[in-house]
Order: C-alpha cells, then sequence, then structure tokens
C-alpha cells in the first residue's frame, strides 16, 4: 500500500516539479507522514499549481487503534484509561468526557467537590494544550523561542497534575462517579502560584508575537473559514469561534461545575489564522480565571458518589459532548444491560476540524498550508484513535 | 618563471573544461564547465594583474549569468534533449567553420613571425608589479575616451532588458 | 648542504608569496574551529535567550562540544540517494565552502594580517567570490533529486540575486565615501574623517545589514533551509562530512559579511574614538587587556566549582589563554619596547570584537522573529530595499558633489541625504501597508481569495 | 419512554408514518425515521427546525435484528440550544442516502461509519475507506468481527509478520 512506503520528498518523480516551476503543469506534494510540521502522522496531499495549493486530501488513519473497538470488549472503569490516549496532550479532558457521559447513562451525578476540583483540573488541562499549541504553531512559523517559554508554563502544570494523580501525560485522573485521590494539601498554592505568574508570561509571549509584523503578515488572511462554513463543516471549539460564532458549550449547556463560575468567550470577527491565535491566547486567560475562582470555593464533601464495584447502567443510549480544547468532544454510549458497553463512538474534535483543512489551504501558498495545519490544532492521536 | 608557470596552469584548464564543456551529454555538467572556463579566464586576468577584469568577469559571466544558466537548464527538463545525438546535421557546417578559425589564427601567428622582435604579438610587457592600480584606469577610459561606446552598449542593454520584460509579460 | 638549505629558505622568505601561503593555510585551518565554536557560542545565546543552559556536557559549560560534534560528522554514515547526481553531489558542498573560504582572503584583520594585502579590488573581490558559494547551493539542491531540495535550491538562488542588488548599492554608498576600492584605504579613510561611516549613511548601513542576513540565508530570511516546509532545504539529503561543508560555509560567509561591514561601515580595525590620543587614548587602549583578566579570573573562579578534574584543569587553561592574551594586549601599552606591536595586536582585537557583534545580531534576530514568507521576502528585497537603496547611493553622490564643488560642509549634506531616503522609505511603506490591508480584506471576503 | 411534544407533532404532522417512533432517553429526544425518507427529513430538520449543525454521525450493529444497523445523526440547534438525535434503520446491504450535501460535515462521518461498518451512503462524493489502508478485508466494529481478528493477508504483506497479535 502506498501510504507507508512514501515518505516525504516522495516519488512523485523531480520532472514534474521542474516542469511545474515553469507553470507547466500541476505538480502534487507529498507532506508527511515524516514531516517536521504535520504534528505527526498527518499526510497531505497537495495538488500545487506552482507554489500555490490547488487541492489537497488528507490521508489519515496511521495511528488507528481501534479504541471503539476495544470498548465494547472492556468494561466501563477497564475503558476509563483508553481514553486518555486519543488527544494525549489533553488526557483530562478526555477523561471528563467519558467519565460524566457513563454517569449520565447510569443516572449518578459526581459531588459537588469532585465537580469543582475536576473543572479545575480540566481547565489546567485546557491551558497545557493551547500551550502546545502556541509552542508548535509558532515554531512552524519559524519563531523558535516561544517553544521553550510554553513548555516552561506547561511543566508546571504537569508538575500540578502529577502532583495530583502521579501521572503527568496520560492522566487518568477522575473515576466514574468522581474522584478517586481528593485534592493534595497545597494544590490551591500551587495553583494560584501558577496562575500568578502565567499571567505575566502571557504578556510576554504576545509581546513576542502579536505586534510582529512578520507574524501579522504569515497569519493574517491565511486559512480564512466563515462562519457558515465553519458551521457546515462542522467545525467546533477555538476555530468556530474565531469565525465569530460565540458557541462554547462550557456556557451552552454547563456541564461539570462551569454553571457556578464566570468567565467570557473570546471571539474573532475574520476567522483567519491570527484570530484563532487571539481567541486561543484570551482562551487561556479566562481558564486562569476560572481556575483562580475554583480554587476559592472549593466546597467539602465527599468525592465519590454511590457507585458499586461493578458498573451496570440500565439499558438505554445517551449522547453527551464537552468543551475539550481542541472543540465538541461527545461520546455516545449505548448500553445493553451488561457491564460492558454496547457501543462507545467517540465524536473527536480534532477528526472532523481536520476536514476543513480542504476549505481553508485552496488558493494559499505551501509555507502556508504549514500555518493552516498548525492553526487548525490537531492531535493525530484523536483523529485516528 | 611562476607567472609562466600560473598562466599554464590557468590556460590549461581552461582549455581542457572548454573542450569537456562541448562533450558533455549532461547540460547541468556542461554547465558546470563552462563556469569553470571562465573561473580559469578569470585567473589569467589575475595573474596579468588586471584585477578590475578579474573580478568582473566573475561576477558578471560566473556569479550573475552562469548562474542564470544553471537555474534555467534545471528548470527545464532536459532529459529528453540528453537523449538524442545533437549536432548530427551541422557536423560538417562545423568542421568548416573550425578549419577556416584554426586558418586564421594560424595567419595571424604568421604574420606576428615577420614583425620584427621574439615572434609575438606580445612584446616587452611591462613588469606587472609596476602598473598602477587599474580600476581608475579602466574608469578614466570608460568615462573618458570611451564615454559614448559605452552609453551607447548600455542603451543597447536596458533595451534588451525591456524587451526580455515585455516579452515575458506577454506569456503570463 | 647546509648553506644550500639556508640559501633556499632565504629565497623563500625573500618571495613575496610565503606570508600570504602561510597566512592562507593558518586560515584554511582555523576556520573550521572557529566556525565550530561559533555554533556553540549560538547555541549558548540561544539557550540564554530561551531560559536554559545549552550545552553543558562535554567540557566545562560545553567547551569541548564542537570538537566531539565534529568527531560526530566525521564518523557519520555518509549518505548519497539513489538516482542522485553522484558526482556534482560531492562537488557542490566544496563549492560553497571554498567559495566562502576564499572570500576571506582580502579580509584584513588588522593592518597587519591581511592575506591578499596589495589587491586592489577588495571589497568587488570579497563580494564576487562569496556570491559564488550560490552554486554549491543550487547544484547540490537540483543533484540531490529531491522535490524539498530543489525547492530550497531555487529559493535560495532567487533570494541571494535579488538581495545582492541591495547589498552591492549599499557596498557602494561605503565605497563612495571611502573612495576606493581597497580594504587598506577605506579604512585609512574612516581613520582620517575621524568618523565611521555608518555615521555618515547610516541608512547604507541598515540596508547591507538586511541584505547580508538574506544573502546568508539566516532567520527571519531562512527559506531556504524553514524546516517546518522544506525539510531542510537543499541540505536535506546531505549527511556528515558533506552536510557539515555546507554548515562551515553558512558560518565562513557569516564571518565575511561580519567583515565586509565591518570594514565599510564600523571603522575596520579602528578601536572607538581612533582619532583621541593621550591619556584618553592610552585609558582606552587599557580596556581589551584589562576585559579579558575579567574573564580570566571569572574563569578561576568558576574553576574550582567544576565536578570533575579534566573540567577543572579545561577551566584553569581557559583563563590562562585569557590571561595571556590581555597580557599580549597590554604590553604595548604599558611598555615602550613592545610598542611596534600595537597597531597589529589592538587592530586583531577590535575588529574581531566588532565582527563579533554582528554576528551576534544576526543570532538575537534569529531567534526573536518569525519565518517571512517567500513572497513577502521578495517583496521586501524588490519593492522596500532596492528602491530605497538607490534613492540612497544617488544621494550620497549629489551630497559628495556637493560637498566637493560647492564645499557644503559634508555632514550637513549627508544628513539631508539620509532625510530625503527616510522620506522615501516612507512613503513605500505607507504603499505596501494599504496593499496589504486590500489583500487581507480580499482574503476574508472569500475564502478561496489568490 | 415514548416522546409527545411539540417538534414530535411537527414532524409527525409533515411527514406522517415516516416518523417511525418518537423516544427520550435521558432527556435526549430520539427519532426513528424512514430509511427512504432521510434526506428530505433531513432537509427539513436543517432549514425549518435549524439543528444546523451535525455533531456526530455514526452506526450501531444489532445482528440479531432483522435490518441490523442503527445509523445515528446527533444534530445540535444553536438557535434552540438543543440536541436531536435521528435514527434510521438499514439492513446488510441496503444503502442509506448520504446527507453530506445537507451537512458537509457528514462526508468524513460517513466514510468512517463505511470503514468500520460496510454501510454504502448512496450520493456520497467519494465513499472510501478513511482510518483503514484501502485495500482492507472486513469491517471491524461489526459485532461478528472479532477483536483479535484482522486482515492477515495484508499484514503479512505490507508488515512482514504472521499476525499483529
Amino acid at each position: 500500500m502506498a501510504e507507508t512506503t512514501q515518505n516525504g520528498a516522495g516519488p512523485a518523480g523531480g520532472g514534474s516539479v521542474q516542469q511545474t516551476l515553469l507553470g507547466a503543469d500541476e505538480l502534487i506534494l507529498n507532506m508527511g507522514p515524516q514531516h517536521p510540521s504535520t504534528h505527526g502522522v498527518l499526510r497531505v496531499k497537495l495538488k500545487l499549481d506552482g507554489e500555490r495549493v490547488a487541492g489537497s486530501e488528507c490521508v489519515i488513519g496511521y495511528l488507528h487503534r481501534g479504541v471503539e473497538k476495544i470498548a465494547e470488549h472492556r468494561t466501563y472503569q477497564q475503558f476509563a484509561p483508553y481514553v486518555d490516549r486519543m488527544d494525549y496532550v489533553a488526557a483530562v479532558s478526555n477523561g471528563l468526557g467519558y467519565c460524566e457521559t457513563v454517569e449520565k447513562l447510569m443516572g449518578v451525578e459526581a459531588p459537588p467537590r469532585a465537580k469543582v476540583i475536576r473543572t479545575l483540573l480540566t481547565e489546567l488541562q485546557r491551558i497545557a494544550s493551547h500551550l502546545l499549541w502556541l509552542a508548535t504553531h509558532a515554531l512552524d512559523i519559524g519563531a523558535l523561542t516561544p517553544l521553550f517559554y510554553c513548555f516552561r508554563e506547561r511543566e508546571e502544570i504537569l508538575k500540578i497534575l502529577e502532583k495530583y494523580c502521579g501521572a503527568r501525560l496520560t492522566t487518568h485522573a477522575f473515576r466514574i462517579g468522581g474522584l478517586q485521590y481528593d485534592a493534595y494539601d497545597t494544590l490551591e498554592k500551587d495553583v494560584e502560584r501558577f496562575c500568578a505568574d502565567f499571567l505575566k508570561r502571557i504578556e510576554e509571549y504576545e509581546d513576542l508575537l502579536t505586534g510582529n509584523r512578520i507574524w501579522l503578515g504569515r497569519t493574517r488572511g491565511v486559512g480564512v473559514l466563515s462562519a457558515e462554513d465553519a458551521i457546515a463543516m462542522g467545525v467546533t471549539g477555538p476555530v468556530l469561534r474565531a469565525s465569530g460564532v460565540q458557541w462554547d458549550i462550557r456556557k451552552a449547556m454547563p456541564y461539570a461545575a462551569y454553571d457556578q463560575f464566570e468567565f467570557d468567550i473570546p471571539v474573532g470577527k475574520n476567522g483567519d489564522t491570527f484570530d484563532r491565535y487571539v481567541v486561543r491566547m484570551e482562551e487561556m486567560r479566562q481558564s486562569v480565571r476560572i481556575c483562580r475562582q475554583a480554587i476559592e470555593k472549593i466546597p467539602a464533601g465527599p468525592i465519590l458518589a454511590k457507585v458499586g464495584k461493578v458498573l451496570k447502567p440500565p439499558v438505554g443510549e445517551v449522547y453527551h459532548a464537552i468543551e475539550a480544547p481542541k472543540g465538541e468532544l461527545g461520546y455516545y454510549i449505548v448500553s445493553d444491560g451488561t457491564v460492558q458497553p454496547y457501543r462507545v463512538r467517540i465524536r473527536p474534535p480534532s477528526f472532523i476540524n481536520l476536514q476543513a483543512f480542504d476549505k481553508m489551504a485552496r488558493g494559499h501558498l505551501v509555507a502556508d498550508v504549514v500555518a493552516i495545519i498548525g492553526t487548525l490544532d490537531i492531535v493525530l492521536g484523536e483523529v485516528d484513535r | 618563471m611562476l607567472d609562466k608557470v600560473i598562466f599554464y596552469f590557468f590556460a590549461a584548464i581552461a582549455v581542457g573544461s572548454a573542450l569537456l564543456m562541448i562533450t558533455r551529454k549532461s547540460a547541468v555538467h556542461s554547465a558546470i564547465f563552462l563556469t569553470t572556463t571562465l573561473l580559469a579566464t578569470a585567473g589569467i586576468f589575475l595573474q596579468l594583474r588586471a584585477e578590475f577584469l578579474f573580478i568582473v568577469q566573475i561576477i558578471l559571466y560566473v556569479g550573475g549569468i552562469m548562474v542564470l544558466f544553471i537555474f534555467v537548464i534545471m528548470l527545464v527538463n532536459l532529459d529528453v534533449a540528453a537523449q538524442q545525438i545533437q549536432y548530427s546535421r551541422q557536423k560538417w557546417v562545423a568542421l568548416a567553420l573550425s578549419l577556416a578559425l584554426a586558418g586564421w589564427v594560424g595567419t595571424m601567428i604568421w604574420q606576428a613571425g615577420q614583425l620584427p622582435g621574439q615572434g609575438l604579438l606580445v612584446r616587452g610587457a611591462a613588469a606587472a608589479e609596476t602598473l598602477p592600480p587599474n580600476a581608475e584606469a579602466v574608469a578614466q577610459s570608460l568615462f573618458g575616451p570611451y564615454m559614448l561606446s559605452f552609453e551607447i552598449a548600455s542603451l543597447l542593454l536596458l533595451v534588451a532588458m525591456i524587451g526580455a520584460v515585455v516579452m515575458a509579460k506577454k506569456k503570463v | 648542504m647546509m648553506n644550500h638549505l639556508y640559501e633556499l629558505l632565504k629565497i623563500v622568505l625573500a618571495s613575496p608569496y610565503t606570508l600570504p601561503v602561510i597566512y592562507g593555510i593558518v586560515i584554511v585551518a582555523v576556520l573550521p574551529l572557529v566556525a565550530g565554536y561559533v555554533v556553540l557560542v549560538e547555541r549558548k545565546v540561544m539557550a540564554d535567550m530561551q531560559a536554559r543552559l545549552g550545552p553543558m556536557r562535554v567540557g566545562p559549560h560545553g567547551l569541548l562540544q564542537p570538537i566531539a560534534d565534529a568527531v560526530k560528522l566525521l564518523l557519520k554514515e555518509d549518505i548519497i540517494p539513489e538516482k542522485a547526481d553522484v558526482w556534482i553531489f560531492w562537488l557542490a558542498p566544496i563549492v560553497s565552502m571554498t567559495a566562502g573560504m576564499l572570500a576571506l582572503a582580502p579580509v584584513g584583520i588588522g593592518p597587519a594580517f591581511q592575506i591578499a594585502k596589495d589587491i586592489d579590488v577588495g571589497i568587488l573581490f570579497i563580494a564576487g567570490i562569496s556570491s559564488l558559494g550560490i552554486f554549491g547551493i543550487v547544484l547540490g539542491g537540483w543533484a540531490s533529486n529531491s522535490h524539498y531540495s530543489l525547492m530550497g535550491a531555487l529559493r535560495s538562488a532567487a533570494q541571494l540575486v535579488s538581495y545582492e542588488t541591495a547589498a552591492g548599492m549599499a557596498l557602494v554608498s561605503g565605497l563612495l565615501l571611502g573612495g576606493s576600492l581597497q580594504i587598506r584605504t577605506l579604512v585609512e579613510e574612516q581613520a582620517k574623517q575621524g568618523v565611521w561611516f555608518v555615521a555618515l549613511a547610516p541608512i547604507a548601513f541598515f540596508i547591507y545589514l538586511v541584505a547580508s542576513i538574506a544573502e546568508t540565508n539566516r532567520a527571519p530570511f531562512d527559506l531556504p533551509e524553514a524546516e517546518s516546509e522544506l525539510v531542510a532545504g537543499y541540505m536535506t539529503e546531505y549527511s556528515g562530512f558533506r552536510w557539515s561543508l555546507y554548515f562551515l560555509a553558512e558560518y565562513a560567509n557569516m564571518m565575511v559579511v561580519g567583515s565586509v561591514a565591518t570594514t565599510i561601515f564600523l571603522g575596520g580595525w579602528l578601536r572607538p574614538f581612533s582619532s583621541v590620543g593621550g591619556a584618553a587614548g592610552r585609558a582606552i587602549d587599557t580596556v581589551p587587556g584589562a576585559l579579558l583578566l575579567g574573564v580570566a579570573a571569572y574563569c578561576l573562579y568558576r574553576a574550582p566549582k567544576q565536578p570533575v578534574t579534566v573540567q577543572k584543569l579545561v577551566m584553569v587553561a581557559v583563563a590562562g589563554l585569557c590571561a595571556a592574551v590581555a597580557a599580549a594586549l597590554l604590553a604595548p601599552v604599558f611598555v615602550a619596547q613592545a610598542l611596534w606591536m600595537k597597531p597589529a595586536i589592538h587592530g586583531a582585537f577590535w575588529f574581531l570584537l566588532k565582527v563579533g557583534g554582528y554576528i551576534y545580531l544576526f543570532m538575537w534576530l534569529r531567534f526573536t522573529l518569525p519565518r517571512y514568507r517567500f513572497d513577502q521576502l521578495m517583496r521586501l528585497g524588490w519593492y522596500f530595499l532596492i528602491p530605497v537603496s538607490i534613492v540612497n547611493v544617488m544621494g550620497i553622490g549629489i551630497a559628495l558633489v556637493l560637498h566637493w564643488e560647492r564645499g557644503m560642509h559634508l555632514a550637513l549634506a549627508l544628513g539631508l541625504t539620509t532625510l530625503m531616503t527616510l522620506v522615501v522609505a516612507g512613503f513605500l511603506v505607507r504603499a505596501e501597508l494599504k496593499r496589504e490591508e486590500q489583500l487581507r480584506q480580499a482574503a476574508t471576503g472569500d475564502a478561496y481569495a489568490g | 419512554m415514548p416522546l409527545d411534544n411539540a417538534l414530535v407533532q411537527r414532524y409527525r404532522a409533515r411527514f406522517g408514518e415516516a416518523v417511525r417512533e418518537a423516544a427520550e432517553d435521558r432527556k435526549q429526544a430520539i427519532l426513528l425515521i424512514d430509511r427512504e425518507r432521510l434526506e428530505e427529513i433531513a432537509r427539513y430538520t436543517r432549514d425549518e427546525e435549524k439543528f444546523n449543525l451535525l455533531s456526530d454521525l455514526t452506526a450501531v450493529d444489532w445482528p440479531k435484528r432483522e435490518k441490523r444497523f442503527d445509523i445515528v445523526l446527533n444534530l445540535y440547534s444553536f438557535a434552540h440550544n438543543s440536541r436531536l438525535r435521528l435514527k434510521v434503520h438499514a439492513g446488510e446491504g441496503e444503502s442509506v442516502a448520504s446527507v453530506s450535501a445537507i451537512w458537509p460535515t457528514a462526508n468524513w462521518m460517513e466514510r468512517e461509519v463505511y470503514d468500520m461498518f460496510g454501510i454504502t451512503f448512496a450520493g456520497h462524493p467519494d465513499l472510501k475507506r478513511i482510518l483503514l489502508p484501502d485495500e482492507w478485508q472486513g469491517f471491524p466494529l461489526r459485532k461478528d468481527y472479532d477483536i483479535l481478528q484482522q486482515d492477515q493477508a495484508w499484514v503479512k504483506e505490507n508488515l512482514g509478520i504472521e499476525s499483529g497479535q
């Protein structure tokens, strides 16, 4: 099969490129799966007209692990750690989505303390995910230094998560029905310290990029996605909001403890790469806001609702979605009353958002393709599942 | 002594690579050999202490023209051309031309032999060390006696350039 | 027998070619090492700007890293792709590096150390030869027979060709002020006029700075090697020693442009306030020595803190080295007998310091700025730098004529020129901004713009 | 439990028998509709009922049923901030009308369903496997496809190993 044998340079033939550069005909340039800036093993077949993109096709599935099939052969608790491996830079969010869906299916509800702690950790995870996006996005556009700054901050978050549940990346942080671990003593203090200097640091990033002429030149008017197109393509999350649609599940259909906190939904208007950048930057600030409110009022009380050792949700089905850092992360679980889910469908935001890539890349230069892949903020582990 | 060595060194390179330039099949290789020829010629200029000519030769021919040559050669796919036997038809014309040229050069040398002196056109060259720095000299003569021809030449080039631009624009 | 050898030696020493040959050998031998250490410095600077330590393992503070890297590169497997045009693939990096090194020949590192002393077109020579490096890049990219390499090569070539014009114009304005092509004369002119040309023609210097960054393919103009788009540009298929040759060439070119800028605009080997003499001059002359002594002291202070004995020793050795150089720098200032070696040593010091500063600026920009897109790069070159540089050159010419014929004060005339050029530049910038705005409107208007 | 609210009534009024049953499960509205009339109902749902975001399109396999597949569309309406689930039954080999013309986002989702269940969608622009390699045999998410089972031939040919396990 061709997919795995071709590499970036590709045996598409030296001849074609030479003719193309004379404008003679179109060239198929093959980016990935081994390419520095395809964020993993995404492979994009670009139809180039000169240096402009005339069309594109994403070839995915290199990381397919059949998560949904595995789910049907594990009990509800056993499957929980698997979801962490999908969007592995935002494992906590995935876990939250899964746990809440199963809780909905069983009709139990996590106790308030658990809810607030869940919210807190999820928002920290959102910041971490956005930081990783900023780092790689800036690197793709050629700014080397933000990468290290972002990883420095992300490290702080990972430390907090590690202190909480012992894991840094694929944190199986939550349990169905609440939490396994209670907040450790200095959690509030750590979070507060992080929030305090993170707000200063984010100013530094803005100084480095936002006003920069080159940065503006590379991001403004690149990969424009109108609100109508965005909705039609099913795009969600920051990408949708940057196109001017003010929709955030945290506000629209509040879950966890989001109804207790106040925060704004940043919205762009042009739907170009720069707006997506601004929106995500602002979202990080809002997340800090939520975290600060959360540590103020972590209620006392139990952290785990009454759920048996063996989970047997009543027959039925439920679709529940949360606002993951990348967009709407939905779980559609069908139960046949046994200990194993009958069907688990995961609605991965990256997968759906990636679909808009072709629309966004048309008519741009190869260099912009890199910027657009970056601005979509995809994680291949989630795209391929 | 050393001057002679240097001269023959460069001359040999020039002639040799010129031959190779004609005989190569791959256009890029020929271009490279042409470059070497030009460089060797520049070397001879330098050995004659004509530094200005030397550097102009390098900047214009090698740095400018040859780069564009190679550029174009790389862009156009020449594999097809490389397959065919080239110049098959003009073989006889080429032969006649080269014979004529050889004859001309021969007569020149023979005539030179008639002149008094050691039988070469070059006689009693001034010791190169004693030459004045010749960048100024070139400038003086260009903007002094040869002003008109210089300007005419530059005008010609300008016309050529504009023409090229126009033609290029038409295609787009 | 003996006296035959003696005779031979005398002839050799008498020959005018001996010294240059020795210098040349020294350069060829030392340049790789220097380049290696420039890389180390770059990595350290980068680390400093990126809140980390950089190489720390090999030797104290990674002082031996370059050697380790060199060994690694030499021992690395050397891959030649199938379908590559083998002997061009071999040739290309060598061409690049030869050009880079050859261009250093007329560079005057101090009044004493200059290989091609009496070459009469010094600056032109440097510009011309260093422009040959492009051959290596283009041929290498073509010979690799890979899309990324070819695109990188083409970009590189187009970039160099379009920025050489601007750079040339900037140089010309410097040459006009100096009134010669000869390195030595240029520097002496600046000494005579008592002011570095950067003060007389700041715009020319700025243009040369930008253009030289583009010519050496450094960020933010490093599109030929833009790792996020074309994996490594023309170097994609190269590995091991051949790759390191390209790398060497890049750094040699950085040094070349640095030396050119220093020579023409920053007063070459002149020390700051070169006209100041007497006690004040003496005070300035002691600065370099004092500086190095400080470094030596710091190294000694750090030495005991090193974990391993070897590292302690290396630190001490470094300190000793610095101290020795400091002594050499200070001797001429205080010991009358050593006065003869003052110009050579101090000249070299100041020259290298300036070049170092120039290269540091390169690094600084590289770690601060994102990368231009190719069309933006070209626009910057053709629509801004070249027009401005042309206007600038014309202005300077007029100013000089006014100075010579009408006896107008030079500084005043040049000041007016600079002002005029700035105005022109302002207009260009405004036009460009307007255009960008329109483009953006178009793009956001419909998603398929372009 | 069966559901009978304004929304359902509107649907029944307009499509009559095409709306087989309306149910509510965990406070989520579910409409089971005729396979043949999926396209027009979908169009109505988007244009009239303003469910303009197709959150998710997937399928469930019930081998024992005589029409073994559920095709499930999870819809969201920005206007009403509410979700709706449309269901269609499809038997082995029956093809379902593609909604990718109505919600372009359905394009890849339908490809994934085809990839995993082998359900074909009529009128889909290019219906081919998306996650699995094109030459792969079998449809993993069907219940009769064992979790250890895989396309041995493909694995042998492309990965050069006897079995993935």
